[in-house]
């Protein structure tokens, strides 16, 4: 893997680009533009963007209820999808979703999904899907370390290592679920353990280091159009903000962890990276991130000129044609 | 026309569908060996012992332009699948917006008379019937299975075909030809005028019973066969209520929140009907326990055609 | 009297519970702060997210003579429980023939209002209903929280408490002294005379300022709140109905085979009943669907004061 | 372990009781005095056996839907057993549960189950109870090779490794699960290599050996009461007959791999072995047996001679007052 200096800054970009959304999200949030519920992937942008950097348009995804990372990773449209946090006609699923179901089937993002674990299962048919098609097609499953030690996991990777479905499981283990410690829910600190139960390759690596992601990711790609099998890549992160945005949660973790963690941070990592390689420049990253904050200004727009949905519409959608 | 059993039907429409669309493929925990031969290994895969698992593949599968088949077997084992039922093959279309099709059919057999006791005994579609993005068929007869199954699987949308456990070996005309039963649609499976009975699956056939031995006693029943549980043909029920005035519903599942219930009350709440009704309407259901395994218990449970009988005489005397 | 919220008065009915007898404990995927504290975390621990294991590790702990809480968070978690609620906790007893004992209380929340869209904003107590083995209770106020959860910890079979999403932060009186509430009373929360409403949960409180506005119509609305749902106290609703002769059903649910279509055959298979009903039964509840996101496509699909109203006003002129 | 030879004796009394009575009851079920379904045990009664003898009255166990196994060898009565198959007011449960629902709570057997997988959470919670209450019982969670591929025997074992709970998983992998082999559906043949994951011991042992069954429960046992958490006991055995007894099953299994199985019939090996070492003769084995056909006699006279349940039972035993 020789990573070109475009596909980088491409990188930097887009996980830049999911920071942005989600600083501004939050904010719309907290002001009562945005409704329900909104989780925050910042801090494990590396993740999204390393996995989804070794994948091709037509290869699927699957995400959490976490989801605004992997659909940007992804190449969602970040006006569609801000439309849809406005609950808008214009979103991605006509304002019935929201933040906890972003969804393009379009771009292969099969959604976000409020179920912790409840997304394995799905996108192992869409593996399934690409296998019976034949095409090379692969598909994703992005999770979290708490959905690790629930049923699907469990089910779903044995029936891909079985079947020899071309799968990537991801585990985003960020060291909690909500309020609890996975220090006190699982049983090994690494998730990857558990994929010699399947006789499949499991791969610890820093989640933080989006190359180090992407490398892994590829190899895990290879593996999988080749007819391989799955495998599984725990990618050891840390969100940075509490578990939702909802102001006033009590978050458990202690604070100098946090901040430990927020050293580590994966954008900054790569920009130093890039210039210290002469690759991106002081102005070249200001030039970025204005691009980028120009960009989500516009989608802010697009969905405030956008319309509420008909009150008709929720009539709509129950079945299909 | 030929008979067939209403099992050998479900497996007609099975081959013929498969036949005619390249994208349907069929999940369970045993491979038919019907379908192997003709399909092979691919199409037809053994899945381990993984109901949840598998329910969602058929979604990431059907979302991908697939056509899935899943036979849960026992309905039983369904709810090792209710949250992939539940929170996602449900809400799926709706929650994104109508963005991706997910044509799903699911087959699960219920009901009791098997001696099999509490767990392998069960007739829960009403707990189905209550969330919103799911239709389901009850067919009670070979013809209606075939027609039914074929419908459910050209459907663009999850389909629970329930399937009555007593009715397997039940045999009854099915054409050569091809054909479909619309979704949607009950069938009138007697004519009368005194009572309507709905009834459901097995209990069609009960209540045809009971309605010959009425017949004898100067008593006209006509039986209402819903066929589609949702969305349910409301109007052919409620005509039918116009014209006797009186409602007896039978139903092997138990009547607390059942389709029994669902059934009293569409027929209640609708105006010109309820102001045609001369009697309160009678529920005929299994009673409200788990279904015992001694024989003498188990039938003492369930509904049959003498309890159907009792409640149209209920419903004449009363009103 | 002190007014706590109804979130609170939960909280109240743990920790008296929990004190009162050493053989509870508490399990969810978050272990409250308050419980620590008092009781330390081998009494109240946090489990991973896994509902299915621990709604199956609560059985195992009753039947080994402890009694657990659970937690399950929103009810759209149970689902991931759901063979352990329906094919074991509901049926343990029956089919064992009783030999063993199974206190289990599960705690859920219900119902929309929170813009989360379908997933976390569902109302299924009637999947619940149709089993047999399983009592449940929706308390609206917090009083009848703290009553019916303090009965439910101490029955001695599984209960599930399903609680109001809407109501968390509703406050309301609560004595300092211990009481409960019995299962299976409901309660009369206004007396009128013209129509009954029976609503449940958060459309109780709905149904009152309904019942408030259209007092200055000339109408007198009585509200029941059954309060228990399994086992329903029949008795309450039918007298109301019998003495109004109107019915009107509100529920945040959805009505298909809903609690509101049992309640609806409750009342018109009862002859006594039937025979004073002047109008057609109406159900005011959301509408068929999932629960969309959009505020205002929220608010579309819930019923409310308004759609209470109207609904009355509908019985009123039919008949 | 030094296992004495009454011991041994009771052990290979245990096993045969236990094919003794399935024979019995597969005849009576083809001849209609049992109902709805009997699945045998016969083949693999040194699971059952071995891991119970290592057990005290009041530990716990749980079955599958093939209990009549678990059920003898943790000291159930033949009577009432019986009396339950032939749905009769005497029966363990009254005649509601039939053979997949039959339970001793008083002698720590939670039940057979008509569900797979579903006795592993709550046998599990069974363990939980032990822990709280400290006085060294343990839990032992019996489930097939089928059963290993779903959800609840992954999050059981992760809560059980977490938490330390005194646990015993014992699989029985009789290579099938109904008529779809385990080969097809387990991504590795082994399913104690899954215990890796969890940081716990994995044991495979040949299952048809009793004392080797027990050697591994009795560490295991130990292991348990010490406080240290469960461990994962794979045993390799083989079913003799069809996965019910319905006749007319299609059986996919190879005639020669049945054979080859019944060679290594637990029951004789044992008796040999005792015979070797003089501990047992031909006479005493006999004996033996005359025993237990009597006593198996003796509970179904027990079953013919008592009442079918009064019909108005079915309306009881819903709640517990
Ligand atoms: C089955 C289920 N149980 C509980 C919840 C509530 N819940 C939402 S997010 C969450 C924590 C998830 O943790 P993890 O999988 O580690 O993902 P993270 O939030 O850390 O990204 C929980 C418990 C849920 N959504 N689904
Ligand atoms: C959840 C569930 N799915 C399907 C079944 C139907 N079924 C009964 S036994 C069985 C095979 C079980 O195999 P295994 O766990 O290996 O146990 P064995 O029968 O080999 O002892 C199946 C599929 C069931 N009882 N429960
Ligand atoms: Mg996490
Ligand atoms: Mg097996």
């Amino acid at each position: 893997m020789t990573l070109t200096a475009e596909k980088q800054l491409e990188m930097l970009r887009s996980m830049q680009t999911i920071r942005r959304f989600e600083e501004r999200a939050s904010d719309d949030y907290r002001e009562g533009a945005i409704y329900g519920v909104v989780h925050c992937y910042i801090g494990e942008e590396a993740v999204a963007v390393g996995v989804c950097a070794a994948l091709n348009k037509d290869d699927q995804i699957i995400s959490t209820h976490r989801g605004h990372g992997h659909c940007i990773a992804k190449g969602a449209d970040l006006k569609r999808m801000m439309a849809e946090l406005y609950g808008r006609e214009t979103g991605y699923c006509k304002g019935k979703g929201g933040s906890m179901h972003i969804a393009d089937f379009s771009i292969g993002m099969l959604g976000a999904n409020g179920i912790v674990a409840g997304g394995i299962p799905i996108v192992t048919g869409a593996g399934l899907a690409a296998q019976l098609e034949g095409k090379g097609r692969v598909a994703v499953s992005f999770f979290g370390d708490g959905a690790s030690n629930a049923g699907p996991f469990h089910e779903s990777i044995n029936i891909a290592a079985t079947w020899k479905l071309p799968m990537l499981y991801v585990c985003e283990n960020n060291l909690y679920a909500a309020g609890t410690a996975a220090a006190d829910t699982l049983a090994l600190g690494d998730v990857a353990a558990r994929a010699a139960g399947y006789g499949i390759p499991g791969v610890v690596v820093d989640g933080n280091d989006v190359l180090a992601v992407y490398k892994a990711a590829e190899a895990a790609v290879a593996r999988a159009r080749a007819g391989e099998g799955p495998t599984l890549i725990e990618c050891k992160t840390y969100r940075w903000r509490t578990h939702t945005e909802r102001p006033g949660q009590t978050d458990p973790r202690p604070q100098d962890e946090i901040e430990a963690w927020q050293q580590k941070d994966p954008i900054k990592r790569l920009a130093d990276n890039l210039m210290a390689q002469g690759l991106l420049s002081e102005e070249g990253w200001q030039k970025m991130d204005g691009e980028i904050l120009a960009a989500i200004e516009q989608a802010v727009k697009f969905a405030e000129d956008s319309p509420f949905p008909d009150l008709e519409a929720a009539l709509e959608d129950v079945f299909a044609e | 026309m030929r008979k067939i059993s209403y099992a050998q039907a479900g497996m007609e429409a099975l081959i013929e569908e498969m036949r005619r669309d390249a994208t349907t493929f069929h999940l369970a925990t045993s491979a038919p060996a019907e379908l192997v031969d003709e399909f092979g290994p691919e199409r037809v895969r053994a899945t381990p012992i993984a109901e949840g698992a598998f329910t969602g593949l058929a979604i990431g599968a059907a979302g991908s332009g697939y056509r899935p088949i899943v036979s849960w077997g026992m309905v039983t084992f369904s709810f090792v699948a209710m949250d992939q039922i539940v929170n996602q093959a449900a809400k799926i279309h709706y929650m994104f917006g109508g963005q991706a099709k997910f044509p799903i059919t699911f087959r699960a057999s219920v009901g009791g008379g098997t001696k099999l006791a509490a767990q392998h005994s069960q007739s829960p579609y009403s707990m189905f019937m209550n969330l919103a993005g799911l239709k389901m068929v009850l067919p009670s007869t070979p013809y209606d299975m075939k027609g039914l199954l074929k419908s459910a699987i050209r459907d663009n949308n999850p389909v629970i075909s329930f399937e009555s456990s007593r009715l397997m070996g039940f045999e009854g005309e099915v054409p050569d030809e091809e054909y479909t039963v619309p979704l949607g649609v009950a069938d009138t499976k007697r004519v009368g005028s005194d009572v309507t009975v709905v009834a459901l699956a097995w209990l069609v056939h009960e209540a045809l019973a009971a309605a010959e031995g009425l017949d004898k006693e100067g008593v006209s029943v006509e039986v209402i066969d819903p066929r589609t549980l949702v969305p349910m043909d409301h109007a052919t029920i409620r005509a039918s209520v116009q014209k006797t005035g009186r409602l007896v519903i039978a139903d092997e599942a138990g009547p607390t929140a059942g389709a029994s219930a669902e059934i009293a009350a569409v027929v209640t709440e609708d105006g010109e009907t309820f102001s045609k009704m001369k009697a309160p309407v009678k529920r005929v259901c299994a009673l409200h326990v788990p279904i015992p395994y001694s024989p003498g218990l188990e039938d003492h449970v369930f509904p049959n055609r003498d309890k159907i009988a009792a409640g149209v005489r209920e419903v004449l005397t009363a009103g």
